[in-house]
């Protein structure tokens, strides 16, 4: 298929499609996070990134017959090499032998929470999640750096008219999304706290939450929601979101825990358990919230310069 | 007072799964964009509201029932916006709707 | 019941698939993506309850939402007309010399 | 016998989809698809090994004995997340290139390279 917006459109399926995969497979949590990535913010990026980089693609030549044998080739390995695995579904394998009990078994008198991926995520291995929450953070720094752009500010002074006068123009949508962002946002709070209890938690909130800010910016226009949300602020958040969620480790450690170590936190380990796995969660989602809204925000702001330049040289 | 329950829940349920496979007919043999929007956009409402409706009876845990008409409201909020906004753009970018003249005629 | 209900539906979404690869327009590929949505969103609601664990609305919610956005993002991002112009105050600048 | 192990065949197909289509198309966008494809196929991977037969989700409810894993759940769930943030670094690197060459086709790029040395 030569059409890349079609491309994007039938990935935006595929997601779709294996975010139910993963309800099928009892991973609850990864479905929400795959519903709301994969079917939502990955599309709405490619289509970003598609508008700047032009929709077709050139007739391939490269030799397709070459990539063909090297696919198959290493294709037909994998597919040998997955006859010494364990049967699907079996509960003998090793994967449910190792850690895994433990986790099932005594989470609850432990962190006293009942969603086993939760506590797994946010205490057992809390510097795992650490990490990748860094990870995040590094990769809005270089979008940020990749694409950001110097824009003046006296541009902004003649929107409200502008927004007076394109009321009527996509009316409906616009009343709806104003009845819905409001909705979206308060879900994505509920999402973030009722974690604990349900699948949900800071990365799945964090997204949620960019998605509300991403559909304001389309309905009132990105200089609208550029005065709305100060990016300033925005960036300062998302180093807010790593910053706190290392000061809970720190914390721990000053009271006598190990690094991350939520026990330590107060004088009975479950009620510790819990302050750190709320704080840590709200770490989580305003790291991911922020740097999400970063990324789109720098996306639409690269192409709006784009169209600038393109108008001035026409 | 249970079986009526059950017994209305079914007939929901199937109604419902009638009207999506019709829809599902609908987007595969309508001949343009415009009919097959019309069938998706019938089916997806009615559809929609029906299978919720036939969930909701089976279930009188009141937490569930709240989620199912957050569920339903929305859809029937989003549903019809998303399609009067891709009316609107389609015929915004001049994709003409397959008319009734005496070309196409046959292959209708 | 619930398992005709829930074998339905994923007909439906084969369907959809379908119109999505053949598509012609791109706005019939919009319209299976939006279809293929919504028919995910009682999919996931259904498979809840044939599992027995109703409590996992939640995802069937996300998806209403998200898929929403996604289609007005699709819509405001292809060549459609109204949302061609996103609303700068330089295009009014230019408007009124 | 095999008939047990379909799941990891499935998921070898599909990566090897996302595989040809980086290695077979020249345009860095398709790349990139190609690339959150196989991403999937990884993630498909470690859920398929996470459920048990007879397991439901493992969040503690009353009445459930058997529990699917959820230590993969756990590693996805961040993967995911950190698989967009890449991405969008890959996407703003093609629009970056766009702009300095005037195309993201692999060969043209490669030929603007050669005429400059």
């Amino acid at each position: 298929m030569k059409d890349l917006l079609g491309v994007i459109m039938l990935s935006g399926i595929y997601g779709l499609l294996s975010a139910s995969f993963f309800v099928a497979m009892d991973a609850v949590d990864v479905a929400f996070t795959e519903a709301s990535v994969g079917a939502g913010i990955s599309t709405v990026l490619m289509l970003a990134a598609i508008t700047m980089t032009g929709r077709t693609e050139n007739p391939s030549r490269h030799k397709p017959l070459l990539a063909l044998i090297v696919v198959l080739i290493t294709g037909g390995l994998l597919i040998y090499g997955t006859f010494d695995m364990p049967h699907f579904g079996s509960a003998a394998a090793p994967v449910h032998t190792h850690v895994a009990p433990r986790y099932i078994n005594d989470s609850m008198q432990e962190i006293g929470i009942p969603n086993i991926v939760t506590s797994v995520l946010a205490s057992y291995r809390g510097f795992d999640t650490f990490g990748e929450v860094l990870v995040i953070f590094t990769a809005g720094i270089a979008v940020l750096a990749l694409l950001s752009v110097v824009r003046s500010p006296d541009r902004m002074a003649k929107i409200d008219s502008l927004n007076d006068s394109m009321h009527g123009e996509y009316l409906i949508l616009r009343i709806v999304a104003k009845m819905l962002i409001p909705f979206i946002l308060l879900f994505a709070l509920y999402v973030q706290f009722h974690g604990d209890f349900g699948p949900g938690g800071g990365f799945q909130a964090g997204v949620i939450f960019a998605s509300a800010i991403y559909l304001y910016s389309m309905m009132f226009g990105m200089s609208t929601a550029r005065r709305v949300i100060n990016q300033t602020l925005v960036r300062l958040i998302a180093a807010l979101g790593v910053l706190l969620y290392g000061s809970v480790g720190v914390v721990a450690m000053l009271n006598g825990g190990n690094f991350l170590d939520y026990s330590a936190l107060s004088a009975d380990p479950v009620a510790g358990q819990h302050l750190g796995i709320i704080v840590i969660e709200l770490g989580v989602g305003l790291t991911v919230a922020s740097v999400m809204i970063i990324i789109m925000f720098n996306f639409e702001g690269r192409r709006d310069n784009l169209q600038n330049k393109d108008n001035e040289e026409a | 007072m249970d079986n009526l329950l059950e017994i209305l829940s079914a007939a929901f349920l199937l109604i419902g799964s009638f009207l999506c496979i019709s829809g599902g007919i609908g987007i595969l043999r309508f001949p343009d964009f415009y009919t097959r929007m019309h069938a998706v956009g019938v089916t997806e409402t009615l559809a929609t509201g029906m299978i919720l409706l036939g969930l909701m009876l089976q279930m009188p845990d009141a937490m569930v029932i709240i989620k199912l008409l957050f569920i339903l409201v929305l859809t029937l909020f989003i549903s019809p916006t998303a399609s009067h906004a891709l009316a609107k753009a389609a015929i915004k970018n001049s994709l003409k709707p397959k008319l009734d003249s005496e070309d196409n005629k046959e292959r209708i | 019941m619930l398992i005709a209900a829930t074998l339905a539906i994923f007909v439906v979404m084969v369907m959809a698939i379908t119109r999505g690869i053949m598509g012609p327009t791109l706005y019939d590929r919009i319209l299976a993506v939006n279809m293929f949505g919504t028919k995910t969103v009682l999919l996931i609601s259904l498979l809840g309850f044939v599992m027995g664990r109703p409590e996992f609305l939640d995802i069937a919610i996300v998806y209403a939402l998200i898929n929403f956005i996604s289609v007005i993002a699709v819509l405001r991002h292809s060549d459609a007309a109204i949302f061609k112009n996103p609303p700068t105050p330089t295009d009014e600048i230019e408007n009124k010399q | 016998m095999f008939i047990g192990l379909y799941n990891y065949w499935i998921v070898v197909v599909l990566m090897m989809v996302g595989f040809y289509i980086v290695i077979a198309h020249g345009n860095l966008i398709k790349k990139i698809v190609g690339l959150s494809i196989f991403q999937t196929s990884v993630f498909i991977f470690y859920i398929s090994l996470s459920k048990v037969d007879g397991g439901t989700a493992p969040i503690l409810a009353e009445g459930i004995q058997q529990y699917s894993n959820p230590l993969p759940h756990v590693l996805i769930l961040t993967a995911i997340v950190v698989g967009i943030a890449t991405v969008a670094v890959g996407l703003a690197l093609a629009v970056r290139i766009k702009e300095a060459y005037g195309s993201i086709e692999e060969e043209e790029i490669q030929k603007k390279d050669n005429i400059d040395c």
